[in-house]
């Protein structure tokens, strides 16, 4: 059964993996719609006057999401210091 | 600042508030623990009427777009950029508003029903940030116009559930639940960051209402849309991918589990963005409408019939909520599966739009009453210590409120009048009636299920005489009453008025959800 | 651990400090960033754990110091963008930048040599970010190390 | 075929991360597993952002000749995105390896066939 299901998945995603090779629309090197990075390369250095342009897409254009970034990281120490904190195993009522 | 900039500036504070509330309570409970408590409450009501706020905005005078990290918020399209948005945008249109005033209101109500259930445990401070952590990843979920911040937030709101559902650790049973929980959601936060990967290659760009507007359906569209629609669908508990459901629900501490509810709906609401506005009409409607519909009639059968053997009470209600994430994808799947014949008289207009609004109304009124039924499970379990049905008995004499509450939200449940169950459900029957009389069966077959099952519930509760162990057990505090208190009279405004609710909130959701091209034009100014 | 692993250890801590610290703040001129800065200065304290016992180390490197750490970087990063709405843009507005102040000279499109004082609110936030990172990746090891003592 | 190679790679790559999640029955190779998937996310974002003949996006000494306009650089935004995938992952392995270890102080095993006392 265990064997069964895990052929099961191969073969669907290679046969999902085949289907899409077929499609042309990303070749490797040559990405078919760069307007924004371009636009980030272009003018990135001015605008935020950083050199490393990647840098200014995390911290400016895309400041956001490093924020968010920086959240799910202060989460998961949260929520490691709860699952170990001392004193987990305590009886009494439940909930 | 006054009033204008407020509103300009809501969707970014309605986020960062709830996170500088999570950054900032580790430190407060350094000076005082009753500080901290004030100070999360006054921040979550804060947030509740920023978010109200906005919402009214947005219904009143149209989409609100904020463009983060531009000298002006509103400007989408910097003038040399050659017509694309290259910021992250927030993009609020009525369904974003319709979810946030759920949350706002849920999110409240859980805050304040927190505090004397969690009273003795240690890990207070992380238990707030982690639940306003939750809270804000779920409005930023909602509210946000780019795919990969919806990824971002996605992982937010996951993470944050999962520690929430592992904190009591239960002799690390509640962990085990915790760890199926995020292994779950993490696959499917994978998938979807594969999926918004292959977006980008193709298109250059992030923003959904580009890709929707540039959107070609090539094959890579096509796989592109099964990785991000399973692990939605998986998030919102949709039924092939619902066994992380009752787990995490029934083990998770009560408030949580009211609040994982909404998160559950942020998913589906995500879902739903995916399918209405990023793929629309591109898709073959009818076919993926039938593949939602009949997840959701799976949903709804196979959640109440797997509830009614239930023995502990959470689990019960757990199964519940399956069940009827069930009735909102019929709703939306008849929906969609009709979307095509828009405009022009076809089935669209006659049945398809009625579901929808059913469908979208019921997420509100899940939303409500099934937080108001965990709510009240959890004040029982707070009081007697006992989990298990058979257990139980005679509450009603001594937890007479909460018996009142459990009655409202069992009733509204099981979709009898004059609640707001009923007032959703009845859309869902009638248009889904002219869509296909089948389905109509099997949803109010699934709905008298519901009602025996509450019958049976309510019956071993709170009937029959005061048992001897119970004779110390008093009514819930008063935070909990109150939490409680305030789903209660939503609903109860929801069942009395619902064409005031409709009319007002779930007409423009809809209306928001079906028009791909007001999405677009609201980045694009366009004539 | 046998005292030349301490010493050793002793030995290198303050230099990978200083290569996090210089990672952090030239993110914005080199490959680098608060992260990457960040997650070398925890491998800094991740060796001062694994060198030194637990119980002495637990005694110099506090939880408590690091969980501050982490809030405090976090809510520079949220004040920095919430002072951009006081002139009416938007959050995480870029106002230093270009602005001839603080982190604000002006600099052309091409190649440079790279001038530390630019940039804007990016070295700022990439310091924020270092703090948190540091402060986070510690307190995971710290947590799962008690974890693991309790047994 | 052989100029799409790092696609094909990150096909592989995400095959053997499912597979080993599903065939496994440790948890932590499970998460190792989840490990190789999440890789595969990352590998797919940075090749769909190359360009041939390009440099980094960085412009502290880079050469004229690259940067003159239109610049040779590889596309900045999928680095970001990665810089914060793995942000990201980390943070939940963090997580998922806590919970593991609680799971083994209570249950004493990391076998996901006998850690099953949520039923019922």
């Amino acid at each position: 059964m265990r064997i069964f299901v895990v052929v099961m998945t191969i073969l669907v995603f290679c046969g999902a993996f085949a289907y899409v090779s077929h499609s042309a629309m990303i070749r490797y090197g040559d990405p078919p719609y760069t307007e924004m990075d371009d636009y980030f390369i272009r003018n990135g250095q001015e605008q935020t006057g950083a050199n490393n342009i990647v840098t200014s897409v995390v911290f400016d254009y895309r400041g956001f999401d490093t924020l968010g970034e920086a959240s799910v990281l202060f989460t998961a120490v949260l929520g490691v210091g709860i699952t170990l904190r001392k004193g987990s195993e305590w009886g009494g009522k439940e909930i | 600042m006054n009033l204008d900039s407020l509103v300009k500036h809501s969707p970014a504070l309605v986020v960062a508030l709830p996170l500088l509330l999570a950054f900032s309570t580790p430190l407060w409970s350094r000076f005082n623990k009753q500080l901290r408590n004030i100070w999360v409450v006054a921040g979550m009501c804060m947030t509740t009427l920023l978010g109200l706020f906005m919402a009214y905005n947005v219904l009143r005078y149209g989409p609100i777009t904020y463009v983060f990290g531009a000298s002006d918020p509103t400007q989408t399209i910097p003038h040399d950029s050659g017509g694309i948005p290259i910021r992250i945008i927030f993009n609020v249109d009525a369904m974003s508003a319709f979810m946030v005033i759920i949350i706002a209101i849920v999110g409240l109500a859980t805050t304040i029903y927190a505090r004397p259930s969690e009273l003795r445990r240690k890990g207070l401070n992380s238990f707030y940030a982690l639940l306003m952590l939750l809270i804000a990843g779920v409005l930023g979920l909602v509210c946000t116009g780019d795919l990969f911040n919806m990824f971002v937030f996605f992982e937010i709101s996951s993470l944050a559930g999962a520690a929430l559902v592992a904190y009591r650790i239960d002799k690390g049973i509640a962990v085990e639940a915790g760890l199926k929980y995020a292994l779950i959601s993490t696959v499917g936060g994978l998938f979807f960051l594969i999926a918004v990967a292959l977006l980008y290659g193709q298109y250059g760009s992030l923003n959904i209402a580009v890709i929707a507007k540039m959107m070609q359906f090539t094959r890579l569209d096509r796989f592109a849309l099964v990785f991000i629609t399973v692990p939605l669908a998986m998030k919102a508990g949709a039924v092939p991918m619902h066994m992380w459901t009752p787990d995490a629900y029934s083990r998770a501490p009560s408030s949580i589990t009211a609040f994982l509810v909404v998160s559950s709906q942020a998913s589906l609401y995500a879902l739903f963005r995916i399918l209405f506005t990023l793929y629309n009409v591109t898709l073959d409607c009818r076919t993926f409408g039938w593949i939602i519909i009949i997840l959701g009639v799976l949903s709804m059968f196979i959640g109440v019939t797997m509830a009614l053997p239930q023995k502990t009470v959470k689990r019960l209600m757990a199964y519940h909520a399956i069940s009827q994430t069930g009735y909102m994808l019929l709703g939306v799947g008849v929906g969609l599966a009709t979307l095509c014949d828009q405009d022009k008289g076809g089935a669209f207009d006659v049945c398809g739009r009625t579901a929808m609004v059913g469908g979208v109304f019921h997420i509100i009124n899940h939303a409500m009453y099934k937080g108001l039924l965990f709510l009240t499970a959890g004040a029982v379990i707070h009081r007697t210590g006992v989990r298990n049905l058979e257990e139980l008995g005679g509450l009603g004499h001594s937890m007479k409120l909460t018996m009142v509450f459990f009655i409202i939200g069992a009733l509204s449940i099981a979709g009898i009048p004059p609640f707001n169950g009923f007032a959703s459900k009845i859309l869902i029957y009638e248009s889904v009636f002219m869509f296909s009389p089948y389905l109509a069966i099997i949803a109010i077959l699934v709905s008298i299920l519901t009602l025996a099952s509450f019958v049976k519930v309510f019956h071993s509760m709170f009937m029959g005489p005061k048992l001897p162990k119970f004779a110390e057990v008093k009514d819930a505090p008063t935070p909990m009453m109150f939490g409680m208190g305030l789903l209660a009279v939503m609903i109860v405004i929801g069942g009395l008025f619902p064409t005031i609710v409709t009319e007002n909130i779930v007409e423009p959701a809809v209306t928001a959800l079906t028009n791909q091209s007001a999405y677009i034009r609201t980045i694009f100014i366009l004539p | 651990m046998s005292k030349i692993v301490r010493s050793a250890a002793d030995l290198l801590y303050p230099f990978i400090l200083t290569f996090g610290f210089y990672i952090v703040v030239h993110g914005h001129l080199t490959a680098g960033g608060g992260f990457q800065g960040g997650a070398v200065i925890a491998t800094g304290i991740a060796l001062m754990f694994g060198a030194n016992r637990y119980k002495v180390i637990s005694q110099q490197i506090r939880g408590k110091m690091l969980r501050t750490c982490e809030a405090v970087g976090l809510i520079m990063f949220i004040i920095i963008g919430l002072c951009a709405l006081i002139d009416g843009k938007s959050f995480l507005y870029n106002w230093l930048a270009n602005a001839d102040w603080l982190f604000g000279h002006p600099v052309t499109y091409g190649s440079n040599t790279g001038d530390l004082y630019t940039a804007g609110i990016i070295p700022i936030l990439n310091i924020a970010i270092g703090i948190e990172v540091l402060g986070g990746l510690s307190l995971i090891i710290l947590y799962m190390l008690s974890g693991v003592s309790e047994e | 075929m052989l100029a799409n190679f790092p696609f094909i790679a990150v096909g592989i790559i995400a095959i053997a991360g499912i597979v080993t999640m599903l065939l496994r029955v440790n948890i932590i190779r499970i998460i190792m597993g989840l490990t190789l998937l999440e890789a595969a996310g990352n590998f797919l974002l940075v090749a769909i952002g190359y360009r041939h003949n390009s440099i980094a996006p960085i412009f502290t000494s880079a050469p004229e000749e690259k940067i003159r306009p239109p610049a040779e650089m590889v596309l900045p935004t999928v680095q970001a995105m990665t810089l914060t995938s793995i942000v990201i992952g980390v943070a939940t392995l963090a997580l998922l390896l806590s919970f593991v270890m609680a799971i083994y102080r209570d249950y004493g095993t990391l076998d996901c066939r006998s850690i099953r006392k949520l039923q019922g």
